[in-house]
This record gives C-alpha cells, structure tokens and sequence, in this order.
C-alpha cells in the first residue's frame, strides 16, 4: 500500500498545475460564455498544452509520444479540470483514442496515423458510436435483438467501404482530424457481433460535420453532428477486422486498459478536479463572506456542507487514484464503472453543496458556481445513468 | 369540513389556463432562443393575452374589475402558467398579487380613483414592489437562536417638500417586475418617523429610474430602481398597515405559495416531457417507460410532485384561513416555509431526474430539459435560501421569540 | 369546496385519544420492557381500555353500535394511538376497520344477528383477516408492464359437507390479529367455482389453530392460522363481493392509508421526543436546540411530519370521496400508494435523525428512540415493500392495462 | 501510487478471514440474539484470537507485541468486521489503547502494564470519557467556557489521587482489566487544559461497574457505567503529566497516529466490513431467490441497488486504505476523520439497502440482515452525528 507519487508522476502534476493555472483558468469563464456553441473553442490553449505533452502524452515512445502511466493521466486530469472541466476533456480526449489506436491498430495504421497525430498540435481525436435513434442501446444492448443499437451502414465495394448514415453527440466532431467509426456491417445480428471500427479522416470524401449542439455545460468541449452520404473509406482503414469492433474498444471481457474503459477513469478523474475546485472555492468564500460580523465558516450549517464536499472528494480521490493505478496493473475489475458511477454523485452533490453555500448574490448567481454545476450535469447522462450503472453491476460476478 | 372539492370555477380556471398553455404559451415557450437562459425576453404579446383572459388581474376583488381569486386558486393558476412559461407565471403572479394588496387593502378610496381606472384598462399595466435594498443582509444564520434581530433596513428616504410632495431618494434592487411596471409600491423611510412607509410612484415619475437585469437568478424581469429627488404626490403615501402587508410578498413564512406552486409548474413541466419522452423512444426493444429503472424513475418524480402540490394547496388555502389555525385544524407552524423548502428541493431533483431520461438531449441548453433544471435551481436558490428557512423554522419549534426592537432597546438601557 | 377545517368531532377524538395516549399508553409504552423490540406482548389492559372508549369499534356506523368514523377520522386516530404505542394501533385499527367492512358492508342481517351482538359487547372481541398465503408471490417484479398476472393464490379450500356446513383446509399466514381475534374472514376457494369466497370462522371452531409469531415485522400481534377439516355453518359465507372488499386490507393503493398514518405516529413520537431532549440537553454551554445543527435537523424532521400528514389526509378523504377523482379535483393515481412509498421512506429517515440527537441514548434498546427507528423500519419494509410499490406506480402513470385473466384465456385460445 | 499488499499485510488478512470464517461467523447470531446485554460476551472467541495475535497486534515488539502497522490493522479489523462488527471491535479496542500506551506511557508504566497485557489472553482495556452529563462537550468542547464537558473529579493526597464520579457508556468497562480515565483535575479552566489521565486497575479500591448498558447494535462489544467511589489511583498512574491528558490522546494537534485518531480509522474500517458483508450477502441472494422464475438479480432495480451498494463500499475501501497508509506514514491530515463520517452514511446506506433487496420474508425479516442494519446504526452517534462532522471540517484549513 503506497499512496505516494513517483517523481515522474509528481512533476506531471505540478506542469499540469502550472498550465491549468496560468494558461486554463484565465480563459475559462470566457469561454464558457460565449453563447454561440460553435465558437467556444480555443485553438490557442490546445497549441499550449500540446507543445507540453498533453495532447500526446498517452502514446507510446516509440510513435513518438510520452508514454505516460495512467497514475501520471488521472493526476494531468485532475489538475487540468481544476480549471476547467471541458478544456481538460478536451485533452484526455485524445489519450483515449490514442490508448485505443496503441491497443487495437496494426503497425501500418501506427504508422499512418499516430505519427502525424504526434507532430501536429491541432491534430485532435475522436470517436463515433452515437446516433440519433441510438444511445444507451449501444452501451447496453440486448443479446436477443439485432434491431437496436446504431443504424450506420458501411458496405464493401472493391477496397473501400461505402458509409451512409448519420452520428450524434459527437466529441470533438467539428474539430477533429480522425476519427474512429463504428457502423454496421452485419444487420442481421445481435449488435456486438455486427459492427466494424473504421478509421475516418475528416477530409475523408463523403463525409461532412453538421451542427455543433448546444449544450448547457462543457460549453467548450465541442459535440458535434457527423453526416455520411457515400463517405468512402479504405478498407485498410478497418480496425481489429471486419465485425470486429466490440473486442477491441474494450467492451465486455475486452482489453480494459485502452478504449473505453480508459473513459471510465477519465469521467471520474475529471470530477474529482471540479470536486477539488468545489472544494477549494467554498471553503475560500466562507472563511472570507461574512454574515453577522462572522466569516460564514462559523456557522454550524456551513461547517456541515464543507464536511460532506471535503468528506465525498477525498473518498473520490482515493478511489480514482486505485482505479488508475489498476489500470496500469492490467488488473480487470469493475472498480473503473464504480468510480465513473460515483463520481456523478459526488460531482454534483458537492457543486450543488458549493451553490448552496453561495446562494444567489444578490439578483445574480456566481458564474463561476453556476459553470461548475452546469458541468457537473454533463455526468448524469455520460457515467450516471440508470444504463451506466446496470451496466457495471453486470460486471459485478 | 374537510373536503378537497375543488369549486366549478376552480376546475374551470384550470381548464381554461392548461388550454391557454398548451396552445400559446407552449408554442413560444418550447422555441430554441426562448429555452437558451442566455437571452430570455419576456413574450409581452402572450402577457398581452394573458391579460385579457383576467389572468393580470386575477386576485383583484370582482367589484374592482379582477376575477376575485382566493388563494388557492391563484395558486392553481400559477402552477399551470408555470408548466407552460416560470417567467409568465412570475409576471401575472406578482402583478395579480399586488393588484390585489394595493387595490383591495392598501388604497384608499381616492387613491383608488386615481390608479384603478388605468390599471383595469390596460394590458400592460404591470406592478412592482420595490422592497429591498442593496447590502440588506437578511438572513438569520448567525443569529439563530440568539436575541440579535435580522430585519430588512431601509435607507430609502422620503421627505416632505414644502408643496407637500413627497421626495424619494434612494436605490431598490431585486426588483420583480421593474423593468416592465407601471406602478411601484416603494417602502421609504420618512425622517423622524419610526416604522417604514410606502409611496405609489408612477413609472414615469420625474427622477425614476430603472436598470433592469441580465439574466437574473429570479423569475419573470427584474431590476434596480433608482430615486434621485423622484417627486410624487403627497396623496401617493399609503396607510400605515400597507409595509407591514407588502412585507409578505418578499418573505417567505405564512403568506400564499405562489412561488412554490410556480416551482411545482416547472417540476410538472419536466415530468410530463419526460413521460411522453418513455413512451416514444425505444430502448433495447421496448419503449423506456417499460424498462424498470425507468418506470421508477418516474414515479419518484410523480411522488414528489402530488406531495408537493398537497403541501401547497394546504399552505395556500390556510393563508387564506387564519382560523384553521385557530381552531387547531392545522399546525402553527409557517406552512409557506414548509412548501418552500420541500417544494424547491424536490423539484430540483425532480427536473434532473426528467432530464436524465432524455440521455444527451437532456444537457442540451436549447432544450427544454436544461431550461426546467435552471428554472427549478433558480427556485431553490434564491432569497436567503433553504439552509436559512430551516433556521427559522427551527425558532418556530422551539417556539424561540425574539425580542422586539423595542424590549430589547429597554433592557439595553 | 375546498376547506381543511376539521370537524368538532375530529378535534374532539383526537383530544380525547391524545390524552389517552399521554395519560395511559405512554407509561407502559416507555418501561424498558417494551421498548425491547425482543420481547413485546400486547398490553391487553391498555386495549381493553381503548375499546371501552370505542376505539375498537371506530369506524363501525353509528347504527350498529360504532363511532361511524370516516376515513379521515380513523387515520387521525391511528397516528394518535400510534404516537403512544405502534402494536395498540395496528390492533385496533384492524379491529375496527374489519368491523366496518364486514358488519356495515359484507354481513347479511342474519349474520349480523348472530355476530354483532357479541362482537359489541365484549372489549376482547377482535377481528382478522386471513387472506395470505404460504408462499404466495404478490410482487409485480418481473411482470412489470408485461401481461402476465401477479395475483395472490389461495389454495385454502372450502367444501361443503353433506349436512350443509363448509369444511375448510389449508394455511393462511401473515395474518395480523390472529392470536387474539375472536372472529376470522378467511379467504378461500370452492373447488368448482372460479371466484374466491370469503367465509366467517370463529376462533373457536374445531379444526382452527394459531400459532403465534415472536418478534413478527409486523405492528400488533400477528400468526398463522392453520385449518384442518375445519367446520363452520353453511350461514357463514359472505357474499360475493366480500374477497375484493376484504383485499383492500392488505395490498396498498387506493385504500385508506391506516398503515400510513401508523408510521406518522411512530415518526411524530420520535420527532416530539427529540425536541423535548433538545431543549433539555445541554451542549457547549447551550441546550441543543439553539445550536444550529440541530435546529436544522429538527426542521428537516417537522417538514417531513407535515408533508406525510397532508399526503396521508389526502389520501384518507379520497378514499372515501371517489367523486373528487371523477370531477378532477384529485389526481387520478393511487394516493394511498404515494403515501405509502413517501411515508415511510420518510419516517425511517425521520427517526434515524431524531435518534442522532441523543447521542449514545438513541443506540440503546431499552429506549424511546431504538424502537421507533425499528418501528418505522417495520413500516418501511413489510409486504412487497417500496421498490415493488414504485413499479405499480409507474404501470398506472403508462396508463398500462393488464389483460385480465379471462382476456388471457381467451387471447390463448 | 500502490495498492497492493506485502506478504505480511497479506498473511494477517488471511489470518484474519480464516479466523472470522470459522471461528466468529459461526457463533455471531448466537450472540446477537442474547437477550440479556451482560451475557452476550464470549471469553472464548477473545481467546482464541488472542493466542493468534489479534489482541496484541498493535504493540511493540520490544514490550512483546506483533508490532503490525496500521494497514495490517485495517485489514484485520474489516476481516473480522465482515463475520461480525462487535466482535472485531473487541478486539481493536484493545490495540487503540495499546497504541496510546506506546504513544504516552513511560518506560516504567509500559513495564508495569504492557508486559502484563500481552501476557493474559484475557486482559483488555478500554478508556473513560464520557460522562452522562458529557458527551460530545468532551469532543468538541467551548473554548470560552469552563463547565462543559466531564466533570469526574480528581484531587491529589499525597502519592495518590482521589476520584470521585461517574462514567457512562464506556466500552469494555465490564470486561476490561484496566483503563484509562479522563478526570478533571483544575475545573477552572476550559476542558482541554484542565483534564487528567490516569491508569486504573478494574481492581482499583473505591471502583467499580455498574450497569450494562443494553444496546440495540454491537450486542457483543460491551459497553458500561464506571462508579467512582473515592477510587484510590497512585500518582505514578498519571500519564502525560497533572492537567495535560489532551495532548497527548491525539486530539487537535496532537500525535495523530496513537489514541483517539486510531478511532476514526478503526471505525471506517470496521464499516467496511459490515459493507463486504451486506454486498456479498446481497449478491448472494440476487443471484439465488426467485421471482416470477428468474433470478431477483435479472431485474433493474436490484441491479441498480447493488450497483449502489458495490460503488459506495469500493469508494470506501479506497479511502480506508489510504487512511491507513497516511496514518503509517505518520501524515497529519483530516483524511481520518473524514474517511470516518464518511463511513457512517456507507456502512448505513448499504445495509438499509441490502434489506431493501431482502424485504421481509414472510412475516420474519431476516435476522442476519436486521443485525447489519442495526449495528450500522451505532456510527451514527460514534462516527457520523454533527458534533463528529464538524469536528474533522474544523481540521481543514
């Protein structure tokens, strides 16, 4: 048992601190209110946090990448989302697509993507599996019914595949330069059995970003339409083999560490930054505001908030910090779920703990308290939801 | 005797307000730029209709041209204009409530002469109560329990010129329907004089004037009311009871829900989005609402709102009854308090649980969803909040009385 | 129209039952020996006493001897009782509330005539239902929303005998009352006939035995009642629309929430007891109740008390006025199921907090606040419980109709 | 970053599962459901753990203990808590006081007390604060006011010190050989500087125990009332110094790893043993009873349930073993006492949970799951009332 940080995971923390610090938190808020939802993006931070490893940290030396731990990971998200919780996802976005192309691509892709991917700061990620009439049915599907789940259809012709359909929800859609593609390849069966994973460049012919969706929290994190009218992709282009995609994204009984259980921990390592920034930004306003002649602090009532905020983030944290270190063990459990599960709940009872604290000031609400529970929402339909957590408890044997 | 009939007019209103929201206010209520809390103007053309059904002037007595409403039917009312809009409803309400305080109880009969005729005819004839002060702190904390009184101070001065007009000096914030009233009621402080006073002071007063906010954490519009020498009439000051009447309307403690059946609205709103949302889309096969997690889901939800809505029919209905108290019926305890506090937290909850059945499409801001839960949070955050009602109403349990300004300026000589 | 006022007579019983419990109940309920939920006989004086006052006999019409309470009324009463002594509640309410049911409603003149005069005169006389059966799954689980059928099964077979009597075999458990009633309603098949019967049986016909539960998870006294070859005279059926007036007793929904208002009792005992000790106890220099933490907790208490009354009042009047459904003026859900699930989700976490505010004495099994907390628990936890609740709840707000057996047969076909 | 166990850590849990399965599991109900709170103590089960270290893990080697760090002590305390709550507590107990003996006795009262405790398989100890008339006053007491707080009264003649008084609710008290008591030795002065501690014998003259006190959790773990009568105690019993018992039993500022912040430890770790209980209790059952002919697990809202119960006790175990190792590391933090409330709301959740999966069976609940639920329920005055959370919110700074 060791709770301590190596010096290399020690010193990520303290870059990550510094950026988030000085570059991140002084743009947050401004970016957050930008009302228009397609130009709340900032091509100058990810420049920035680029040229310091954080767009590439997750891939291997030998592509060229900082090949950091998971510990190293949770702590950059963490110090990161401190400032803001969408510009760290902005980042760790790219870990995870790149844990997946570590995971699941054959040397040749390596070679094809991660090494452009590594070189160029504005080279971002993304990957798509949601649809408009398809969400929660790709998370959990049944095993009895090849209908639901997603309706892309990819079909061969000679060396290509021909893609028609649509994505929804999309991260990173409207500025990403590839992205992973799940469609359908075999409609006749159960959906895990019937997808395929292509690799799609966004000048890919065919294939066109629609609208950036507005969303109320994570205002700089760009969700986005993708479009597919005859989009033709290589077959060389295919991950893990035709039908395969399941087995390599790291569903059930998968690959645990890259993919999407990286998101897992990636979900809550995020929270527990708004949690530290909750944390930290109540407890600065009751030993300052007054009420009576007295610092809020001295009353009863506050105290009380302040323990529950304090008492949920550091069990947060201790748990984030098991999951990553798991991670890095290759060790398989449902611990990740449980984590990303959690931290919805702790994420939004100490954001909501911190407004409760504030109360409107006057006519107005803090910005900064209002962003950092419009963020923490983001948790109830990503980690949070009834589908998220039956989900994990089916892992549970 | 108990009996939880409502009346004819009673369901008739209700009927009549539901088809009002369903299809005019929903329409507007429902589009994009409206749900987008970024830019929410107030639709002057549904308040316009809304007027003309008698929903402005509800609570006025029908010898003065109003619909009379009691309590609870106001509260009826309120909640289905919620439903549809939380900043229509806030409007009609505050007007409607203050139509009724300022005509039928405060005026007198000439000031009534002068003022009624004007707002009886004209849609747009709206009504503020400019109340509270910059840097009031009202809230009990620290003194819980303890004989240090938390009264609202007003700075806001009035002085008798030599022609007999009243000069007003001083700046109100928080203000619910500023930017659109034509009438203020204002609580002045007269030199000289110890309790607190209220002038009627025309919009268009000499020296008035008014910022309204952006984005208020508040329903309906709001503003800061500046008086810099504003001048009106010496027979624009009310009796002496009307601080003490309007006072209510600020406070939440035995006066009428209306705010916590605006609440309930909101709640009703995201629930009933959120029921039509589990029939229609198709999960693993089957419609959400056939899908346990989901139906249960929903049912807590219908839970905390029939609940709810008991608390404030009850709270609503014993504010206008004193002597259900009297005759031990009900508690005396501060039943508003009760419904605001259970009222605001439920459908916080409520709303965020409506909204996680819409997946990604329930953290959209131009989607109904988000607007419910930024409506319902407003709710419980406003004012002094929840944390400080539960210290009052924990004085009230331990039937703690707090010595008067008076008793304790005696015991202090 | 709608009005909370209660009746002279409401006031009044609820006086003379509060007094009871203050003057009578309280000192056998607080000796450490009941307060041990390991070993809690019935205080058969205490009930002998209450029955004397006509509590047994409550909601029995006037005509025939009883108090001919409403719904509201015996709801009142039982939160009172309840406030004292859960057991004594949960006995006389059944008592009374069977005695309304099969006197006033399922008896014919004749069997009147044979059982009132008794069931009249004698304190001792009370009343059971036994309709459960050993392994019979009522949960709707699983069936959620599906069509298949989760109804209770009775096995326990009524045939008649050559000289006309009924000869009654089987097991019915659960059943509250068992080891004192004097007169069961057993629920029971008649092979041959696909509607179930309801017959009278004496506790002391031949063939009939109790054996008592020890420490059920129930209130009162309770036992399976075993029949073997068991002989009542052709006279004692019910008609046939007994077996789903009877059903009422056990499964919640839109029935009088008795239970409901037992579980506010036992959290208004533990809510009344913690304010006493918080102005009793001193903390810091200060009696509990003027420390913030703990007036905040005695407020989130009394909220949950006067929210669970008005929910339960609501329900209790609506049972008995299904008019209000019909003109709209109440929702068309199953009220009393809402109470249920937020009653006693309340109260067990009422309890819990009241208990937290003495400290080391609120751990203790021989005091006050153990036994409401494992008083409220009981309420919470008995029968198919809230999940299930919340699953019935959900069917009705789909709107979902589940084919009836007979559409099942005929769809099979 | 290491969440694995040494060999050592690992054989004491072994040990420890080994002893709880077949020695405390078995006879656990049993004593549970003794109705007489004097009787439901078994000499034999402390025995048996004794002659396997379980009593004396926590002292020194020197004076003849195992000398077990304190993530070898929470492992054991939530193995044995697993098969039953009281049971492990009665044994930590005595290893609190052990800790404070190493932390605060000289040599000379080490010699005279220790030695004779690790040499007696039936020697066990407990410490008296609370009074009838103070209880939290004694945790969290004023500082500008002197009469709050206990009021048992110690008054020097010469070598020995008179104590007249009484205690309440003190644990082991009718079991224990030798305690430790808080007096107040200057009553003119608030509690914390004002107070004494002194070693007493239960054979001390003038001492003796009254009632048991009849608890509805924890039935085994014996709690009672101390009556002192003029009890005659040496000068040379005093420990810390005349007036100074604060300083020295860990609470603010004071050692952090001895005494009364072993406490917060031992009572989350002892939850999460209640925890593994109920969630493998619960699965248990899911996967086992019927309903409508299909296990209770295949539906969602016992899915969800577990889901709850698995994510709340993972969260815990997580911040329980960071607490443990902070505490070998000897790192003064608030953690200990957050992880403490913070286990008051898992331990409670969980098993009101897991009796919400069970329901009542029949007419019965079952009696396993009631003991769960009602020894959960003693954390809420020791580990999670409002005096305990503001306490710990008042470390933060």
């Amino acid at each position: 048992m060791d709770f301590s940080l190596s010096n290399e995971q020690r010193s990520w923390q303290m870059l990550a601190r510094k950026f988030a610090d000085e570059e991140i938190r002084p743009i947050s808020l401004a970016c957050d209110a930008i009302p228009t939802a397609r130009e709340t993006f900032d091509w100058e931070i990810i420049k920035k946090g680029s040229k310091l490893g954080l767009r590439t940290m997750a891939v291997p030396k030998k592509y060229g990448g900082l090949e950091t731990d998971f510990v190293s990971q949770a702590l950059v998200m963490t110090e990161l989302a401190k400032a803001d919780s969408a510009i760290s996802k902005a980042f760790s976005q790219n870990w995870k697509w790149s844990h997946l192309i570590s995971a699941a691509c054959t040397e040749e892709q390596k070679e094809r993507f991660l090494k452009p991917f590594v070189a160029d700061d504005t080279f971002v990620l993304g990957k798509g599996i949601t649809e408009p009439g398809a969400g929660s049915d790709n998370r959990l599907p049944p095993d009895d019914d090849s209908k639901p789940g997603l309706k892309l259809k990819a079909e061969r012709h000679g060396d290509e595949w021909i893609l028609n359909g649509e994505k929804a929800f999309i991260a990173n859609a409207p500025i990403g330069k590839l992205f992973f593609i799940d469609a359908r390849t075999d409609p006749t069966v159960p959906l895990k059995q019937g997808i395929t994973m292509f690799l799609v460049p966004s000048d890919t012919p065919g294939f066109r970003i629609g609208k950036v969706f507005n969303k109320s929290g994570w205002r700089f994190y760009q969700n986005g339409e993708m479009i597919f009218e005859n989009a033709r992709v290589p077959h060389a282009n295919i991950v893990g083999g035709v039908n395969g995609a399941v087995s390599k994204t790291g569903g059930e009984g998968g690959d645990t560490t890259g993919g999407d259980l990286f998101g897992d921990l990636e979900l809550c390592a995020n929270a527990l930054g708004i949690c530290d920034d909750g944390c930290q930004s109540a407890l600065r306003y009751a030993k300052t505001a007054q009420q009576g002649g007295q610092a809020l602090f001295a009353q009863q009532h506050v105290q009380l908030k302040l323990n529950r905020m304090f008492m949920m983030t550091e069990a947060l944290r201790s748990f984030v910090m098991r999951v990553a270190w798991e991670h890095d063990q290759k060790i398989h459990s449902y611990n990740a779920g449980l984590a990303m599960n959690y931290s919805t709940d702790v994420v939004q009872d100490v954001t909501e703990l911190y407004m409760d604290i504030r109360g409107a000031e006057g006519r107005y609400m803090d910005h900064h308290t209002d962003k950092l529970v419009r963020d923490s929402f983001i948790w109830s339909h990503l980690a949070g939801d009834s589908v998220s957590r039956m989900k994990v408890t089916r892992r549970i044997n | 005797m108990y009996n939880l009939h409502l009346s004819a007019e009673q369901l008739e209103i209700r009927d009549t307000v539901r088809d009002f929201v369903t299809r005019e206010i929903k329409p507007v209520a429902l589009k994009a730029e409206r749900l987008d809390v970024c830019d929410r103007r107030l639709p002057m053309q549904l308040l316009d209709q809304a007027s003309q059904m008698g929903l402005r002037t509800l609570a006025l007595s029908e010898d003065r041209g109003g619909a009379g409403s009691d309590h609870l039917t106001c509260c009826i009312v309120t909640e289905e204009l919620a439903a549809g809009d939380a900043d229509i409803a806030a409007t009609l309400m505050t007007t409607s409530w203050l139509g009724h305080l300022l005509f039928d109880r405060a005026m007198t009969d000439a000031q009534r002469e002068r003022f009624l005729p004007k707002f009886a005819a004209d849609d747009r004839f709206h009504l503020a109560f400019a109340g509270h002060e910059v840097e009031t702190d009202t809230r009990l904390g620290v003194n819980y329990h303890r004989p240090v009184t938390t009264e609202a101070v007003v700075k806001t001065t009035a002085v008798k010129a030599a022609n007999g007009e009243w000069v007003i000096n001083g700046v109100k914030d928080y203000v619910v329907n500023a930017p659109i009233a034509a009438l203020f009621a204002v609580l002045v402080k007269v030199p000289g004089q110890s309790s607190v006073k209220v002038l009627l002071v025309p919009a268009d007063a000499p020296g008035l004037s008014v910022s309204a906010h952006e984005k208020p954490w508040q329903h309906g519009s709001s503003g800061d009311v500046t008086f810099k020498d504003c001048r009106v009439p010496a027979g624009n000051l009310l009796g002496d009871e009307a601080a003490e009447l309007l006072a209510g309307v600020d406070a939440p403690g035995e006066g009428v829900p209306l705010f916590q059946a605006l609440a309930l609205g909101v709640g009703r709103a995201a629930y009933d989005a959120a029921v039509d949302y589990a029939h229609l889309r198709v999960q693993g096969g089957r419609p959400l609402i056939e899908h346990q997690a989901i139906g249960t889901k929903l049912a807590e939800v219908a839970i905390k709102l029939e609940v709810a809505r008991a608390t404030i029919w009850q709270a609503a209905w014993a504010s206008d009854h004193p002597a259900a108290v009297a005759d031990r019926s009900l508690p005396d305890l501060p039943l508003q308090m009760i419904a605001q506090i259970f009222t605001s937290e439920m459908m916080a909850k409520a709303t965020k649980d409506a909204a996680e059945i819409f997946g990604a499409m329930g953290v959209m801001r131009d989607m109904p969803l988000q607007k419910y839960i930024h409506d319902a949070r407003v709710c419980q955050h406003s004012g002094n909040g929840n944390s400080d009602a539960k210290l009052r109403l924990a004085e009230v349990i331990a039937g703690y009385r707090r010595p008067t300004n008076e008793a304790m300026a005696i015991a202090g000589e």
